[in-house]
């Protein structure tokens, strides 16, 4: 059944949302927010990679045989993290461009480095 | 006895859906802030322990109730909390009520 | 705020596909913290700014967005359907740690032992990544010698004194701050661990510096220790992998730690999650102190 | 049966939030709306962990409704002190 590709699609139109955020937009904040839906995607991927159907929750309990799988659950879990920490470092260096070039307008940084 | 724990939390559970979709039937459709705070924050407080109610009779004895009870509190809480911040917010930001009276007499 | 919604609503998606785990990171993480850090910034960048864009960039852009998205919708056309029990993503090392980890580790949830035991060099160089965000976010934000005296913001939060909610949050932040400690251990048998811990004893701290100032939090979260704790976190971690490899046995091999191959699976899960929850709080309380210290410079200069 | 209709009755009313969150028109509409999408979530999570039979999950939802205040709270806190940095520019 073509249908049960849906995941995908929904991965990938949130993918193109943010991919097209990042580049057709100036403003350095929505460029990293467009990442971060970008990274979000890429998220939901994984994890709907690791559902399997009639599976449940990864932690033993009686009577369940079949898991979801535990793997994407993991590195998705410490990526959350790490894209949160990642997200901070990329707002301070926002935050510097504003202090040094007064904009966090692209095309207004990159004018101001050519003179 | 069963059966009739199960019906109670059943209506308890619909009773609380029933409430929640009044609840953002009025902040869709109400005219200003403060009518739409009104419209949720006051189905909200009731709605959520409709439901946790109903759970919480599906639950049995155990640990899941206690979290149910925990929920609850902290839902009985902070909800109302956060209304009046926002309320409070907003009148201190300058934002005033509609008058309707005024703007229906504008239209006419 | 939109932002923030986004981060809800994901996480209730990942509940729906029994990724309990991950929901609790993103509930945390993705509701709580990062949309708090976006209005920071925000808030020390300015909020509108109007702009001469050129016209046909987002043309461009929609052109190549439309395009790279047809590609990938052909891609998948191959790929497994969404849920197949015999998709290649569960062929290889996944049966194994959902057959096995019960009773190689001893503890039932699964994304634990995978996290720190299976893969625990994965997450060691996650929690050096956090670590390194932490010192790439202070080195770039206190880049002046720092003010002792913050009082603007501290004037500022005290103009809008929400007295009921003070003594809400004031009631609200001990009982979150045991739920961290709960989540921190209790993340063998349930959703939970020393990641999301972490957030959440972060998101306490950050609730009481917006309703009690800076100032006061100073007082109460001392900088220094927050640093130092941040890089004992780490060190806490690779210490036990040491230890393993002073007792002759592979990296962060947990079996030197006691002579039952389970318990000695607990003790190094536990210690492993603890390092992590102490580093993963102390960075996020760092970046946010970093953040609303900088709007603080950025009112300062808007008043000169 | 009840419980899938909650969970059907609670997904709509996202839904038809979500439009308010996008509609505005003022910031404090969108955090109205917001609060409200968080309490649904947390109900949400409560019924789903009874639908499919694990309610040892409520954990997630405690913590959502914890860090729902937290996030509610603080976003209206930093709008305060945009706006109030902004307007003692101004004066």
């Amino acid at each position: 059944m073509i249908l049960d590709l849906f995941n995908y699609w929904v991965v990938i139109a949130l993918m193109m949302i943010g991919f097209f955020i990042v580049i057709a937009r100036g403003n350095l904040v929505k460029k990293i927010i467009g990442l971060n839906i970008f990274q979000t995607s890429v998220f939901i991927f994984y994890i709907s990679a690791g559902k399997v159907n009639g599976g449940t929750a990864p932690i033993v309990v009686e009577g369940a045989k079949l898991y979801s799988n535990p793997l994407p659950h993991v590195l998705i879990l410490t990526a959350i993290v790490v894209g949160i920490a990642t997200t901070a470092l990329a707002l301070s260096l926002v935050i510097r461009i504003k202090a040094n070039y007064g904009s966090v307008e692209e095309s207004v940084i990159l004018k101001q480095d050519k003179l | 006895m069963e059966l009739i724990v199960s019906i109670i939390s059943g209506v308890c559970l619909l009773a609380g859906s029933f409430l929640v979709l009044s609840g953002v039937i009025g902040v869709i459709r109400f005219p200003d802030f403060y009518t739409r705070i009104h419209a949720a924050g006051v189905t909200e407080t009731l709605a959520a322990s409709l439901i946790l109610i109903g759970l919480m009779l599906i639950a049995g004895w155990g640990i899941v109730l206690l979290k149910l009870i925990l929920i609850l509190l902290l839902v009985l809480f902070t909800s109302p909390t956060a209304s009046h911040a926002l309320g409070k917010a907003a009148w201190k930001s300058g934002l005033k009520p509609t008058n309707l009276k005024q703007r229906n007499e504008d239209r006419n | 705020m939109l932002f923030s919604i986004y981060g809800l609503i994901s996480a209730s998606f990942f509940m729906s596909m029994d990724a309990v785990d991950v929901a609790f990171t993103e509930a945390a993480v993705g509701a709580g913290v990062s949309p708090l850090l976006m209005l920071a910034t925000l808030a020390s960048v300015g909020r509108y700014q109007k702009k001469p864009t050129d016209p046909e960039i987002p043309k461009v852009a929609l052109l190549l967005v439309i395009i790279t998205g047809i590609l990938l919708i052909i891609g998948t056309l191959d790929m497994p359907a969404f849920g197949a029990a015999d998709a290649p993503a569960h062929q290889h090392v996944a049966p194994r740690y959902i057959k096995e980890s019960p009773e190689e580790i001893g503890i039932p949830n699964m994304v634990t032992s995978v996290l720190a035991s299976y893969r625990a060099y994965d997450t060691l160089g996650e929690v050096v990544v956090i670590f390194t965000a932490g010192i790439g976010v202070l080195s770039l934000l206190n880049f002046r010698r720092r003010r002792r005296n913050i009082h603007l913001i501290d004037d500022i939060i005290a103009i809008d004194e929400h007295k009921i909610l003070r003594i809400v949050s004031k009631i609200l932040i001990p009982p979150i701050l045991i739920f961290g400690l709960y989540v921190q251990f209790h993340g063998d048998f349930g959703p939970g661990g020393g990641f999301q811990a972490g957030v959440i004893f972060a998101a306490a701290i950050i609730l009481y510096v917006l309703f009690f100032g800076v100032k006061y939090a100073h007082q109460v979260v001392n900088q220094t220790f927050v640093r130092v704790f941040s890089a004992i976190g780490v060190l806490l971690y690779g210490s036990v992998g040491v230890v393993s490899l002073l007792n002759g046995k592979n990296f962060l091999d947990y079996h030197v730690l006691a002579e039952n191959p389970t318990t000695a699976q607990h003790i190094g899960i536990l210690v492993i999650e603890l390092g992590v929850g102490i580093t993963v709080a102390c960075v996020m309380i760092l970046i946010f102190f970093s953040f609303i210290e900088n709007i603080e410079k950025v009112i300062q200069e808007l008043r000169k | 049966m009840a419980l899938i209709i909650t969970t059907i009755t609670l997904l709509v009313v996202i839904a038809l939030a979500l439009i308010r969150a996008f509609a505005g028109p003022t910031v404090f509409d969108r955090i109205l709306a917001g609060n409200l999408i968080g309490t649904k979530v947390v109900l949400i999570i409560a019924v789903m962990g009874f639908l499919f039979g694990r309610p040892d999950f409520l954990d997630v939802a405690l913590t959502y409704a914890l860090i729902n205040f937290i996030s509610v709270i603080g976003v209206l806190r930093f709008v305060e002190i945009t706006r109030r940095s902004r307007e003692e520019d101004k004066s």
